[in-house]
C-alpha cells in the first residue's frame, strides 16, 4: 500500500475494525477484481490453495500475478484462465515435474497465452522488501551477467554511487492484495506464524489489501500472550478467514504434511488440457467452496496428514 | 529396484543413486549448503547421515538448520523446518547468502555450457524466450545461489541436448565467456561452479579459462561415451581417476533417506505405492528422531 | 503536587498536567500513534484510558500495540513490550511508518520556527554545527516521524528561546519554507504537523502558507504574555476559545499513569521517592491489569 | 562482514564451530580492538552495559560507534575517553535529560572532541538493513528537506529512477564488532530474542565479529523446539558469554525492569567531570568484572527488578 490511503481500516468503522472476519466468498469478492495484481504467501508450503479455488471458482479474469516460487497456485490459476501475466522466479512441481498448465499457456497459448517475466527469488524478494518499505526499489547482487536482465528492463544494473561497483536495481512490487495464510489469527488481523515465513511480512505490508486465512482463530489476548509470533501486525490485514485444510494438498507447519501422492495425481491429470479440466470439475467448479473441497479429497486422508505432521512438528 | 531407470550394467545401483552419493561427498562437515530440492537435497541429507553430521542445510524457504528426520519434496514442505535452528523469512537467508555466510550450493539445470552457465529458463528450440519450445519453472532461487555462494555443485544428467556449446538462456551463471575475472566484472560475489556431477562422471573446471573438463568418470563408463554426450570439445583430465562403487552402508542410508524413492525414482515410483497410507508408514519407518 | 513546577495560580494542575490532558484529545479511538518518549508517551497513555481505550501505540524500539501497564521512562524499556500485538523490528516499524500505517506522532523539541520545522539536534549559540552551545540528542525517530506520519502533534513549552524566528538546525521538517507544496517537493510523504501543544495554549497551522497560529489559550493566560513568547510577528486565531479546566478524573487517571510523577515531575521527583522499593511498590499499585 | 571472508567460523576448528563460550574479558580483547568500529544491540533496553564496562577497563580508544539510540552506552563510553567518533540518530537520557558525557565532549571537547554525523533512526536502520544484505546502499524517504542532509554527505538524494521522485540514499553499515544483549543462547551461537528486537537481527548479520551476550545458556535441542524465536543464526556468531544482568540499569525484556532511579543517579553524577570520574571508579574500574558489579549494585536491588518484570512479562 502507498501512503496516500491506509488500509486496514481506514475507511472501516470500529467494530468492523475488531472484527475483519468475514468468509472465504466474501473476502476474494471483496478484494480480486478482474486484473487485480495479486501475490500469494507461503513458499510452495502454506500456499492457500483454497483462495485459488475460490478465485476460479468466481471466474476472474486478468490477474497478474507477483510471486517468487510457486506450483500448483499458479498452475491451476493459468489453467483456468485467470491469468495474464506472472512476474515471478518458478513455476514448477520441484521433484514432481513442470507445470504443466503454464507449459501449455506459454509455449502453445492454451487457454491463453501468459505474458512471463522472469526474476530470481531473491529478486522477488527484494521487490516486497521494497514495497513493505514504500521504497521505490532495492539494490541487490542477483541476476548481474545473466539472461533476465536481456529481457527484462526493470531490472537496472548501475554503478553503486558509493563504490562504483556494478549492481542491479529492482522496482518495488505492491500488488492489489495479497493472500495469506496463517497457522493462527485473531479477529484484528494480527496473524502468526509458525515454521519458515517466506516473503509474508513484506507481501503483507506491500499489498493494498489483504487477506489472511488461518487454521485457527485465536483470541487477542493470546495474540498477545507471544506478541513476538506476530509476523503480520492487524493495520496491514483487511480480512480474516478460518480455513482448516486451506493449503492442501501442501503442508502447513505444525498442521498438516504434504501429499505429494495427490499433487503426484493432479500432475499426472494435467498433462493433458482435459485431464486438467475434469480435475478441475471435480475438485474445484464441483465443490461449492473449501468444505465441499475436503470431503471431496477425503477426511480420512486430511487427517492422515495431519497425523503425519503432528509427529514432527507441534505448535 | 531403488532409484530411477535401470541397475547399471552389473551393479547394485542406479546411475541417480551413484549420482547422489557422489555428490554428498562434495560436502564437509560443519559446512552450510543452500541445496536445491530433488536428488540435490537428498545427497545433503545423505552426507549428514554419513560422513558431515554437522552439515547446516538452509532453505531459502527461510529454513537454516533442520534436523532433517525426513525427506522434503519441496522447499517449502513443513519437514524443510522440522526442528530448524532459525526458522526465518526467505529474504533473510537470500541476505545470508550474499553476505557470504553459505560455502556451498548445490543446483540442477536443463542446460549447461563449457564455462558452468545454466540454463532452468526456457528451452527455444524453434521459438524464442517468449514462445519456446519449452518453458522451465525458471530461476527460483538457482540464480541467487549461482551468484554468491561460495561454491556450487551441478547435478546433471549427462546428455547431448544438456550439455551445449550455447545454453538458450542463462539463468545462472557459471564463469560466463570464462574471460579472466568476468564474474567479479559483472558484479559477482560468490566463487562460481566448483563441480558438475553428472551421471556419467564428473566434471570441475581449470581456474585460468573456467572451462570445464572431465575429472573423473564412473566404473564401466568409457570417455568416448561422454565426449560423444557433449556439445563441444572436451578437455579430459590427463590423470582421469575413476569413481569408486558405492559401499553397501551407502546406498542403505540412500535408500532410507528416500524411502518411498520418490526423488530417486520419480513418477514412477509413485504407482508402487498403494496410496497415502503406505507412503505415510514408510515416512514414519525411516523417520530420523 | 504532582506535574512540573508549581500549580497553575488558583487551579489544582500544573502547566505540564494540562499540557499532557490537551495532547491527550488530540489522539482518536482506534488510531496508531507513533509516540515518543517523556509526557507525548503520557499523553497517549491517557488517551488509552479515558476516551480512546482502542489507542494503538506503536514504538520504535518495535512493540506495536502494548497493553500500557506501566509507564516508560524509555521507548526501550520492557514495559514498552508488555502484552504488545506484535514484537518486531525497528526497521519493520518504520517501513509501516513509510507505508502510512500510522496515523499520529506526537514530538518535543528544542527549538520550532513558525512553519513547524523541529529542532532537536543542536543549539549554536556562538558556535556551529560542529561545537555548538548545547548538543542535543539528535533526531532519534523524531526525523522519520515528522518525515512519514499522518499528522503531527508537537508538545513544547512555550519559552522565547524555543519559538523562534529560525531554527539553527532543521531536525524534523514541518512545512519547512511554507510555499505550496513544500514538503511534497523534497519528497516527504506525511501530512506534516497539525498542533503545536504548549504550556499556555494551542497553536495550529494554517493550509495554505503553512503557519503556525495560536488557536485555543489556557485559562488564565493572557494572548499578549503568549505573543512575547514567540519569536515572530504571531497570528492569533479570530475566533480564539480557552481550553476547559480539567476533570477530576482527568487529573487523577493521568496521575496514576505516572504513579511515582518522574515523567511529569522529572529529576525532582526522583528525591521524593525513598528508593527503589517505593518505585517498585508504586509501579505494582498502578498497573492496570 | 563482506563476501570475502565468511565469520562465525571459517577460520575455527569444528570444536569451536560447535562451542563458542568464553568470558566476556575474552570476548572484548579478541573483537574490540583500538580504532574499531562497533554497534550495540537493544533500544535504550536490552544494551549490554556489562560490555561497556569491560571495554572501559580495557582501556580501548578511538571507536567508531555506529548506532541507532543510545543512552548509558555512548554516553559512559564517550565520558571514559573510548570514542572517536560517533554516527548515530539519538544520543540521550529520554525523560531524564540530556548525556552530559557527550554535551562536554562536543561542546568542550571534554576528555576528548568527539566527531558527530548525524542520522534518523530509520536511516541507520536502512543503513544496518542494507549491511545484513550486503548491500551497498539503501533508500529512504526519511531526512528529505531536513539539515541532516546539509552537514552529512553520505546521504545522497537522487531521482527515483522508476518514478522520478526525490528519494535518499544512506551507505550500508558495516561495523567491526557488534555486541548483542540476547536472554538465551546456545554455545553454538544461535541467539533467541523476547520483546522488540530493534536493528539486531541486522546488526548481527553486518558485523564483521558479532559477540552474543545473554542471560541463559541453553541447549541446541531447547532452540530447536522453537526455531522461530532464534532472531540470530549461529553462523552470523562469533563468541558466546553468559552475562546475567548484563543490562542494568537498562532493562531486559522478561528477566527485569529498567531502574530509573540508578540511571537518574548516574545522570546527576554526571552532570560534572569530577562525580562521573568517581562513578566510573566505583561502578567500572572499581569492579574488576561484572559480577563484582552486580556487588556493587546490590542483588537485592537487581532482584527487585527481576520481580518487578516478571509481573508483567515471562518467558
Amino acid at each position: 500500500m502507498v501512503n496516500e490511503v491506509a488500509k486496514g481500516g481506514d475507511s472501516l468503522s470500529s467494530s468492523s475494525k475488531a472484527n475483519k472476519l468475514m468468509t472465504l466468498k466474501e473476502a476474494v469478492s471483496s478484494y480480486v477484481k478482474d486484473g487485480s495484481s495479486i501475490t500469494f504467501g507461503g513458499f510452495i508450503g502454506r500456499d492457500c490453495l483454497a483462495a485459488v479455488h475460490e478465485i476460479i471458482r468466481q471466474g476472474v479474469k486478468d490477474l497478474l500475478v507477483i510471486d517468487d516460487s510457486k506450483t500448483d497456485v499458479i498452475d491451476m490459476l493459468v489453467g483456468a484462465g485467470c491469468v495474464r501475466r506472472w512476474e515471478g522466479a518458478y513455476a514448477g512441481y520441484g521433484s514432481i515435474g513442470l507445470a504443466n498448465n503454464v507449459r501449455r499457456a506459454v509455449e502453445r497459448g492454451i487457454p491463453f497465452s501468459v505474458e512471463m517475466e522472469d526474476w530470481s527469488n531473491a529478486a522477488v524478494s527484494m521487490r516486497f522488501l521494497a514495497g513493505g518499505l514504500n521504497l521505490p526499489f532495492m539494490a541487490t547482487r542477483s541476476m548481474l551477467g545473466s539472461d533476465m536482465i536481456k529481457y527484462n528492463s526493470r531490472i537496472k544494473v548501475i554503478d553503486d554511487p558509493y563504490s562504483g561497483t556494478p549492481v542491479a536495481l529492482v522496482p518495488a512490487a505492491r500488488p492489489d492484495v495479497a493472500i495469506i495464510h496463517a497457522q493462527k489469527a485473531d479477529p484484528m488481523g494480527n496473524a502468526q506464524i509458525w515454521g519458515f515465513t517466506g516473503n509474508d511480512e513484506n507481501k503483507a505490508r506491500a499489498a493494498k489489501h489483504t487477506i489472511i486465512t488461518c487454521e485457527e482463530i485465536i483470541t487477542t489476548e493470546q495474540v498477545r500472550s507471544q506478541g513476538n509470533l506476530t509476523l503480520i501486525p492487524f493495520y496491514c490485514v483487511d480480512a480474516v478467514v478460518q480455513v482448516p485444510y486451506a493449503c492442501f494438498p501442501q503442508s502447513c507447519y505444525g498442521y498438516y504434511a504434504y501429499d505429494v501422492l495427490f499433487c503426484g495425481d493432479y500432475h499426472e491429470m494435467s498433462k493433458t488440457r482435459e485431464g486438467f479440466l475434469s480435475w478441475l470439475d471435480r475438485f474445484v467448479y464441483g465443490c461449492k467452496d473449501h468444505a465441499e473441497y475436503c470431503r471431496q479429497v477425503g477426511w480420512k486422508r486430511l487427517e492422515s496428514m495431519t497425523r503425519l505432521e503432528r509427529q514432527f512438528n507441534r505448535i | 529396484m531403488h532409484g530411477s531407470g535401470e541397475y547399471v550394467k552389473g551393479k547394485n545401483y542406479t546411475a541417480s543413486e551413484l549420482m547422489a552419493i557422489t555428490t554428498c561427498k562434495e560436502f564437509k562437515d560443519w559446512e552450510v549448503a543452500f541445496v536445491g530440492i530433488g536428488i540435490p537435497l537428498v545427497a545433503g541429507i545423505l552426507a549428514k547421515r554419513l560422513h558431515a553430521p554437522n552439515l547446516i542445510i538452509v532453505y531459502e524457504s527461510g529454513s537454516i538448520g533442520p534436523e532433517k528426520l525426513r525427506v522434503d519434496f519441496n522447499v517449502g514442505d513443513s519437514s524443510a523446518a522440522d526442528g530448524a535452528l532459525c526458522l526465518t523469512s526467505e529474504w533473510h537467508v537470500f541476505g545470508d547468502l550474499q553476505c557470504g555466510y553459505y560455502d556451498i550450493g548445490v543446483l540442477g539445470g536443463a542446460q549447461i555450457d563449457r564455462y558452468g552457465n545454466l540454463n532452468t529458463t526456457a528451452i527455444f528450440g524453434e521459438g524464442d524466450y517468449h514462445r519456446p519450445k519449452v518453458r522451465l519453472p525458471g530461476s527460483g532461487g538457482g540464480n541467487d545461489i549461482g551468484s554468491s555462494v561460495g561454491r556450487v555443485v551441478i547435478m546433471m544428467r549427462l546428455e547431448k541436448h544438456r550439455f551445449v556449446e550455447k545454453v538458450d538462456f542463462i539463468t545462472t551463471p557459471g564463469f560466463l565467456d570464462g574471460s579472466p575475472g568476468a564474474r567479479k566484472r559483472v558484479g559477482l560475489l560468490g566463487g562460481g561452479p566448483a563441480a558438475v556431477v553428472t551421471s556419467k562422471g564428473v566434471f570441475r573446471f581449470r581456474p585460468e579459462t573456467g572451462e570445464m573438463y572431465l575429472h573423473t568418470i564412473y566404473p564401466g563408463v568409457d570417455v568416448e561415451e561422454i565426449r560423444q554426450s557433449v556439445g563441444w570439445d572436451l578437455i579430459v583430465s590427463e590423470d582421469l581417476k575413476v569413481v569408486a562403487d558405492p559401499f553397501d552402508t551407502e546406498l542403505s542410508a540412500l535408500r532410507s533417506a528416500d524411502p518411498a524413492n520418490l526423488i530417486l525414482g520419480g513418477a514412477e515410483s509413485r504407482k508402487h505405492l498403494s496410496g497415502y497410507d503406505q507412503f505415510v508408514d514408510l515416512t514414519l519407518k525411516h523417520a530420523v528422531k
